[in-house]
């Protein structure tokens, strides 16, 4: 048995052939995806509300599932918000588009955004150490600076912890 | 800290370029083990039959698709064969073995029924033609694959 | 058959090169937003509209395993039951007509797309080949498909002036086909003249790069006379599998093709295909290939095909038109192939081809296919139905 | 009226978690020669194919031309299906429409995954949005630990319960020679295995497996004629839902609507179950996670709304006491994916049968609900019966 460096465990007592399928793909970000994403090049948080059920969604898209209908106005939401559930990945694992193992550890959450409460934006946080992590605490986008930003999700660092008066 | 292995290759409209990379492993199969062996160790070709439908198959697989029965019986075949098709591509893509202009072509071996598809060699890829007698080139170093018989050349 | 499925509304997009301004998502909901305010159908429970949805759709294409959640909200999926089909669209409506015949669902929307731009297409079916003996070879569907042509070539004498006829009427028929990616009045000549890819394959022989999407919605008879006065039937269906291993295969008779046609035509109670059908839609990726199609639906004797096309009987105004609207090789995207056909196939029976119309066209042919050289076909039989 | 339709054959490989032995061709083969043997058939008479699996998880393209000699689909009519997890469940269904057409009298269903070929998480992470989550590579666990811990507190369910269900379906896996992980287990064992996300731990988690699975189909008059009894597929239902609950990350704020107790509560009603408890006989449901169990009972209306754990406290849900749940093992033992949703219907039919071997359960089975479930929570529901009428 050995194990690849992209963690996969082969038996080698076994005749096997290797065929490496590296695929380059551009996709089309169409209207959303890239008033969402230009809206981080500003450093806003950039979403829409179905104008039939009220829901967010982020990333947001063309359509409500729920309803069927076109999505509605844009609005600027967080950059505050509250954790709702984390998890701090220790397991490393292999990521196709790097391609290799991603650095471990970090922290991922799901953040309701001041603004937008019905939906959860899913982003990394600052803090590591987990007995200091909460569901319920606060925590603020920290943006990369409006020179590096490119317009992607990576133009927020992570959320940091904020303290605020009860 | 959040790393995206995405590109901007058009900003207006957006378009993102990022990647799937997977290498794979397949398990051969008793069948291609053993095919694969002969191939690498004794420089022979073995095709399988079909005692029931009398088809030598080549490369051999473990089931005839025709009557779906099990397949036992191994039958050598020779190295050499006629053409049955070929084809001389031009453009390039990262999935060809060697460099363009590549014959691939389909070649019935002696002794087998169906054709095993590989390159032609050491021809003037507009002298290759269906029909044509060839015979198997090795590779030096062979790994136990495909591409241990480097290509077809012409029977001279 | 003994109930009848029939053709609610249909709905294509512009098919283009590349549709960088559209996201899947985008791309996905145009025909289905279109497909509804024509048909004045919703997605609902109740049985008085939209009963269940099928996608035809690939992985590999979009970049996303499970790639059908990409269009599910688009298609209103939302709580209903939902399918996909990997693979082509005229499977998917294939499947959609025995989930219809078999009593579960009135009505089934029917969605196909692809956006061929966004990756190498030409790594993406070179996994489409068996991993053991062929896949490290490198080979295509295009190298596959010239290694076809060759078969044929060598076979029955065939003429690449022969081939290059196919190119100048399918792409001159696109001139009026409102949703074609690349109509040209084009010559013999150029295609002779474009560039060789892989012998005796050119440029001008295959299926160009495409992106698009279309949509389908398909009843029962009941509902279909009450939802439309135009009804077309789906009277006949067939589909086969060939071999796997290309050289197990005679590539230059396509017996699958031929069973599933015998399939199809023996349901519609076809017993000359060249008198009863009047249009075919088929599913060329290149130029031989509408020939080999031609002589495989019994259109034509063994190694005729090249005959056919020079006698002008696939001529719009021929005795067997085949692909009016222009074809694959006026460029339709994969996985939309098959379902753009039945499209097609439809307008044409409804009298709406504009400048692609056969006059007085009763029966028509759509086809699809999948896997290198023609390894799967599907085949559907229509008949207009007013 | 729909015809119906009945499972007359039964094929499944050894799921484990390599299978270096063979290839995928070679793999799914040995499921299909089984289905076709036990239905005493040969492949002459199957008058079409179904197959699928996820695509990506082996790289594949158009999988279902590329090996049809061995799957037996040489010269004959089908199609390929692949939707999520649910994949096995779509297939059955499909085969399910195309029997009842009244086109195919018999037909053949192949379910199959061999995930020894690519790391599973660089393949399965590619379902994910690449601008959005696709490289946070978090996989289900995640969702789980957060459905976990809610239950937990909004149930006052101790966080054992989750370790003794697995204890308890490791029952019933330990007497099926077929599923991957078929060791038993104690609670104990089960709380000590190592944490992945709190809640979750190793074994509460589904395995990944190589594995294929096959049945035959048949319409009634075919099925009447078959030479076992045939078990009927008396109901299906099919419910996907909208797919925020990806991009979201798989965990949503607001109560989303929930596509497996709508396709329970459809199922039931249609055909008169008025107390699942009472009138299934067994359960064979697609719970990826032994954290998911409570929540899939009280959506399946086992038990009312938070109190699913106690009947698993009470060990009601061994394969051998009064609530079967997943005599085979279930999901949290064996998923090979394209193959798992299958396995559940093929596992129905067996303790239908009889034949389920070591884990059949200790009563006549007439009723049996099978499910599969995945993407973006897709359900496909079966319920398998005895009896025609």
């Amino acid at each position: 048995m050995i194990e690849r460096a992209d963690g996969l465990r082969v038996d080698d007592s076994y005749y096997y052939i290797t065929i490496p399928l590296h695929l380059e793909y551009k996709w089309a970000q169409g209207h959303y995806f890239e008033t969402f994403l230009k809206g981080l090049k500003q450093g806003k948080i950039l979403i829409n509300q179905c104008p039939s059920c009220g829901r967010h969604q982020i990333p947001p898209i063309n359509v409500c599932g729920r309803c069927h209908v076109e999505m509605g106005e844009w609005k600027e939401v967080g950059p505050r918000g509250t954790v709702f559930a984390f998890n701090i990945v220790v397991d490393p694992v292999y990521d196709s588009g790097i391609p290799g193992m991603r650095e471990v550890p970090y922290t991922v959450a799901h953040i309701i955004l001041d603004g937008a409460p019905d939906v959860t934006i899913y982003h990394e946080l600052e803090e590591q150490d987990l007995s200091k992590l909460k569901v319920g605490m606060r925590v603020e986008a920290v943006f990369k600076p409006e020179k590096e930003r490119e317009g992607l999700l990576s133009d927020i660092i992570y959320f940091r912890t904020v303290t605020e008066p009860e | 800290m959040l790393k995206l292995p995405l590109k901007i290759v058009n900003e207006d409209p957006l378009v993102l370029q990022g990647k799937i990379y997977l290498d794979y492993a397949y398990y051969v199969g008793p069948i291609a083990t053993r095919f694969f062996t002969d191939l690498r160790d004794r420089g022979k070709f073995f095709g399988i039959r079909c005692g029931e439908c009398g088809i030598t198959y080549m490369p051999p697989r473990g089931t005839c698709g025709r009557c779906f029965g099990k397949l036992e019986e191994w039958v050598e075949v020779a190295p050499q064969g006629t053409v049955i098709s070929h084809t001389i591509t031009y453009y390039p893509s990262v999935c060809h073995p060697v460099k363009e202009p590549i014959v691939y072509a389909i070649v019935k071996l002696d002794g087998a029924d169906t054709g095993l598809i590989h390159m032609l060699g050491d021809v003037e890829p507009s002298e290759a033609y269906s029909g044509m007698r060839v015979e198997a080139v090795f590779k030096e170093k062979r790994e136990g694959n495909i591409l241990d018989i480097k290509y077809f050349k012409p029977l001279r | 058959m003994g109930k009848r499925v029939g053709i609610v509304a249909v709905y294509q997009t512009k098919y283009e090169e590349s549709k960088p301004y559209l996201h899947i998502h985008d791309l996905a909901y145009e025909p289905i937003k279109e497909i509804l305010k024509i048909s004045g159908l919703k997605f609902v429970g109740d049985g008085t509209g939209i009963d269940a949805a099928i996608g035809a759709s690939q992985d590999h294409w979009d970049g996303y395993a499970i790639s059908s959640k990409l269009y599910q909200d688009q298609i209103g999926g939302h709580l209903r039951p939902e399918s996909r089909v990997r693979g082509d669209g005229a499977v998917a409506v294939f499947y959609a007509a025995m989930s219809i015949l078999s009593g579960h669902y009135d009505t089934i929307i029917v969605l196909a797309l692809a956006k061929e731009s966004q990756v190498d297409g030409r790594l993406v079916e070179s996994f489409g080949f068996e991993p053991n003996y062929t896949r490290m070879l490198g080979l295509d569907f295009l190298s596959a498909a010239a290694l076809q042509a060759q078969n044929y070539i060598d076979k029955y004498g065939i003429s690449p002036e022969q081939a290059a006829l196919v190119v100048v009427k399918n792409r001159r028929n696109a001139r009026f086909n409102p949703v074609a990616q690349a109509p040209a009045d084009i010559e013999v000549q150029d295609v002779l003249n474009s560039p060789m890819l892989s012998s005796p394959l050119r440029e001008l022989d295959t299926k160009p790069t495409s992106e698009g999407a279309c949509t389908l919605i398909l009843s029962t008879e009941e509902k279909v006379k009450k939802w439309t006065s135009k009804p077309v039937w789906i009277e006949g269906v067939g589909s086969c599998y060939d071999s796997s291993f290309l050289g197990d295969r005679e590539l230059a008779e396509p017996r699958s093709l031929t069973s599933a046609a015998l399939q199809a035509y023996r349901m519609a109670g076809i017993s000359d295909p060249k008198k009863e059908i009047d249009v075919f839609e088929l599913s060329e990726y290149t130029s031989y290939q509408e020939l080999l199609w031609a002589e495989g639906l019994g259109l034509c004797e063994k190694g005729d095909g090249g005959k056919l096309v020079q006698s002008g009987a696939t001529e719009i105004g021929g005795e067997v038109p085949i692909n009016p609207s222009g074809g694959l090789l006026s460029g339709v995207p994969v996985n939309v192939a098959g379902a753009d056909r039945v499209i097609e196939a439809v307008l044409q029976l409804r009298g709406e081809a504009q400048g692609c119309q056969v006059e007085g066209a009763k029966v028509a042919l759509a086809h699809g296919t999948m896997g290198p050289c023609g390894q799967f076909h599907q085949i559907i039989v229509l008949r207009r139905g007013y | 009226m729909k015809e119906r339709v009945a499972i007359i054959g039964i094929g499944q490989t050894k799921q484990s978690y390599l299978k270096p032995e063979v290839n995928a061709e070679e793999m799914v083969n040995e499921a299909v020669r089984k289905a076709i043997e036990d239905a005493r058939l040969s492949m002459k008479d199957i008058d079409a194919v179904v197959s699928g699996n996820i695509e990506f998880l082996e790289g594949h393209y158009q999988a279902d031309c590329q090996f049809a000699d061995g799957f037996g689909a040489w010269m004959k009519p089908g199609l390929a299906i692949q939707t999520g997890g649910c994949t096995g469940g779509s297939l059955v269904v499909a085969g399910t429409m195309l029997a009842a057409s009244g086109l195919f009298n018999k037909v053949l269903v192949i379910g199959w995954q061999k995930m020894d070929a690519t790391p599973f998480t660089g393949a399965i992470n590619t379902t994910r949005e690449p601008i959005y989550d696709r490289h946070l590579n978090v996989g289900a666990a995640a969702f789980l630990a957060a459905r976990g811990i809610r239950y937990m507190e909004e149930t006052g369910c101790p966080e054992e319960i989750a370790s003794l269900s697995r204890a308890l379906v490791s029952e019933g896996a330990s007497r099926n020679p077929y599923t991957h992980i078929n060791r038993r287990l104690t609670a104990e064992e089960v709380m000590k295995s190592r944490v992945i996300v709190w809640p979750v731990r190793f074994y509460h988690l589904a395995p990944t497996s190589c594995g294929a699975a096959a049945l035959v189909l048949a319409n009634e008059s075919e099925a009447k004629k078959a030479v076992k009894k045939p078990v009927w597929i008396k109901d299906l239902v099919v419910v996907h839902r909208e797919t925020s609950v990806y991009r979201g990350g798989a965990v949503e704020v607001s109560s989303s609507p929930d596509a497996v107790e709508k396709a329970a509560t459809t199922l039931f009603k249609r055909n008169g179950i008025v107390n699942p408890r009472k009138e299934i006989d067994v359960w064979e449901t697609y719970s990826p996670s032994s954290w998911y169990d409570m929540f899939d009972m009280e959506r399946r209306h086992i038990a009312e709304k938070g109190q699913a754990w106690r009947l698993i406290e009470k060990e009601l849900t061994r394969f051998d006491r009064e609530i079967p749940w997943n005599p085979s093992g279930g999901v949290v033992c064996s998923n090979p994916i394209g193959a798992s949703g299958m396995l559940r219907v093929l596992q129905a039919a067996l303790q239908i049968r009889g034949e389920a071997g070591g884990h059949q359960v200790p009563k006549e089975v007439r009723l049996a609900q099978a499910d599969a479930y995945g993407g973006t929570h897709w359900s496909e529901f079966f319920l398998l019966s005895k009896y025609l009428s």
